[in-house]
């Protein structure tokens, strides 16, 4: 086995906001994309939306500003940048199906060679499905970015052939970031844009449940 | 004079009957109308169909409703959060219906509603396990699913403002799905932390005009 | 022939203003409906909205005070009562067409005995189709009245068994008041709710194109 | 540093090329962006369709426009008006092409069109000449007709304030079909009275957030 170290959640999370440009409009998924706005440039203006209707949103307040009004899409509190606005659920979501959120980043539980993720719902029995704004978010933004582990705790690829878990939207991610590489997904497939340092491409391809290209 | 204030919680619940679809505001805690759903509970009204986008959180609000037993149904996008308790409980024991809606569809089904759209089509959920069963079409190249208007009877919500012909303002997020719930439902019953005279409010800045309003509640004390 | 005097303009609009109750959301067609906010009651709240984005119209400004940001469907000045509000097409249209509109009082060329209405378009080879904001009136109010003459300048009858001119909407249309009578359009037929002084029934009938009952 | 806010009417024309679908706000006067309207007369793109609820009053703005002869097609709710002689000699000679749409539906098709939905169901026009060779549907009792959404490369709309972000308040009835129209464009530039620092807008007055917004002009003392 090679020698490379796996990317931290804020390693990984930090290669995701320098592919950000300034001026673009950006929807932070709930849990490891919301990450992604600590390491977004503090001298650029990049537009950060939260689907429960606030665009410009700014870092978490000191305790003592908290607001139980002013939360996000995961319900932690937030702050609103100069600038920024309210709007309702309706207006919010015109937003992300109309197509003007350019970016979404977007936590997966797979995602296969075609685009498609599974994010929602693990399908299980007891499990109790709940789905939010994910599969708006999905169909409805210019671009999707994924961030997720390379395989799962069991060792299991996430980046799959077709998927098992129940579709959250079709052909719609357009990048992979993981703990191991980053990845498009093209036209032409899987293409491998940069990888841990220390990890061979053999490697990668061995944690990796559909066939990757070298760029 | 015209006068949508209405004294107390409770005397706004007085045409709530068994049966009835309500829709209450609110994402999460922030401008869940908590008070209104206090008085819901005592007015013990039984078989509801409840429109959220959670289901409850802890045991306040919405989910003391659920536990009340006073609800057949809920529709909503997100019912699992850490504190949903009350509701996995009564779900995973089937003494409540559940209907998942993506929240995007959710709210644009509320607004065909609210302007008398028949059908919308949609490109959310198409493909997946929520549009099963559904009507589809492809239009321009992209798929998308057919969903029908959800309308109500009643709608909860929470608002910052208010004057006697019902026109609100909200504050920050909490003013989420609170207008276009207003505007879905045959009968709105807002709760607001201040009531001000006539013509206080600026009218750029009203949000909701008092057309979609028919019930005002004042809750002292409340942001 | 009977003596009687029809009503000028002002008596029809004033038949109507009488049958509009406090609280009713009241939208004024473009022309002589529009007569009818100057016999409201002005110790009633009555709320007349304008599909333009406007609800609380108050009366038309002094001269001096006339802003070109605020007009009316018919692009008249009007002023704003305390307690309006504006808002866009999107909304104003969504209280029209979703019902929250109490009453809707409109202008026609025609209406048939089932309620059928035309009032938009004429159909001529010169003429040029225009719409407005009508046909989105004629279905979505929860009831519609209608102002017209009797009959037109030709003295044919313009309440028809079933109209010939190019139609606005069906079966909308819930009262007619003319400058003879005030006729109600029920599941029953034409209901002569009142006439004009001195006028028959058989005369009223004479004028009118489809069978009208007695209350 | 993002500066929404071009130099220029001119300036801001310069995307503009034939064959562009252009939204123009306005009703009647109020709202329309006189001064965007003539830097457009002055960009001379050939053969573009316009969307607007009429078709121009005398020898200004819109009207103008159409005299320039860069329209090929016009969509609009009412072009007949007491002072539309350019619109009705154009029409009248076999000139333009008219699109004529109820106002409701024009404005439903907008927010359609920038809400991403394939379709809708509206009661409106159902049974009448403009749904002539549509698709029409029964949904619980109530008539529909199947319309598509309306999406432009531009949208030229009238604003009051505006900030550097692309946010903006309207004036009083001009805010018409302004807010919609932005969301319906891939490409809207405003013309607004005045230019304000970022911060300055109150975040729950802002009425187009600058997501809708690409291009804000000053015009120096529009009201």
């Amino acid at each position: 086995m090679s020698n490379y170290t796996p990317r931290s959640v804020d390693e990984i999370a930090k290669c995701v906001a320098q592919d950000i440009e300034e001026g673009m409009y950006v929807n932070l998924g709930i849990g490891q994309p919301t990450k992604v706005a600590d390491f977004l440039p503090k001298d650029k203006d990049i537009f950060l939306h939260s689907e429960n209707g606030v665009l410009g949103m700014g870092p978490a307040p000191e305790e003592a500003d908290r607001d139980g009004d002013l939360i996000n899409a995961g319900k932690q509190y937030i702050t609103l940048l100069k600038g920024g606005s309210y709007f309702h659920h309706g207006d919010s979501f015109a937003m992300i199906r109309g197509g003007h959120i350019d970016l979404c980043v977007l936590g997966a539980f797979e995602v296969a060679k075609n685009g498609d993720i599974a994010n929602w719902f693990l399908g299980r029995p007891k499990d109790i499905p709940a789905v939010g704004g994910a599969m708006d978010l999905a169909v409805g933004a210019k671009k999707v970015y994924v961030i997720m582990d390379h395989v799962s705790k069991n060792g299991e690829p996430k980046i799959v052939e077709s998927l098992n878990l129940p579709i959250t939207g079709e052909k719609c991610v357009n990048r992979i970031y993981t703990d191991l590489a980053v990845i498009d997904i093209t036209e032409q497939g899987l293409v491998v844009r940069e990888m841990v340092d220390g990890l061979t491409f053999d490697e990668l391809q061995s944690k990796t449940g559909a066939t990757l290209r070298q760029p | 004079m015209l006068n949508k204030v209405t004294e107390s919680a409770i005397d706004a619940m007085n045409h709530i009957n068994d049966g009835a679809t309500i829709l209450i505001g609110g994402f999460g805690l922030a401008g869940q109308p908590a008070e209104l759903i206090d008085a819901l509970i005592e007015r013990n009204a039984k078989d509801l169909t409840i429109v959220s986008n959670n289901a409850g959180n802890g045991e306040t609000g919405l989910a003391l409703l659920l536990k009340s037993g006073c609800v057949r149904k809920i529709i909503c996008s997100f019912p699992r959060q850490h504190d949903s308790y009350i509701f996995d409980d009564l779900y995973r024991s089937g003494k409540i219906e559940l209907e998942v809606v993506p929240q995007g569809t959710l709210a644009a089904r509320m607004q065909a509603g609210g302007s008398g759209l028949g059908a919308i089509y949609t490109p959310t959920a198409y493909g997946t396990l929520l549009a099963e069963g559904k009507e589809t079409r492809t239009i321009d190249g992209v798929n998308y699913v057919l969903e029908y208007p959800i309308k109500a009877d009643f709608a909860l919500i929470k608002a910052f403002q208010g004057d006697r012909w019902g026109n609100l303002t909200y504050r920050k997020a909490a003013r989420n799905f609170g207008p276009i719930m207003a505007a879905a439902s045959k009968h709105t019953i807002a709760q607001v932390s201040e009531v001000v005279e006539l013509g206080a409010l600026d009218p750029e800045h009203i949000i909701t005009p008092g057309i979609f309003v028919h019930e005002v509640v004042c809750i002292e004390g409340d942001k």
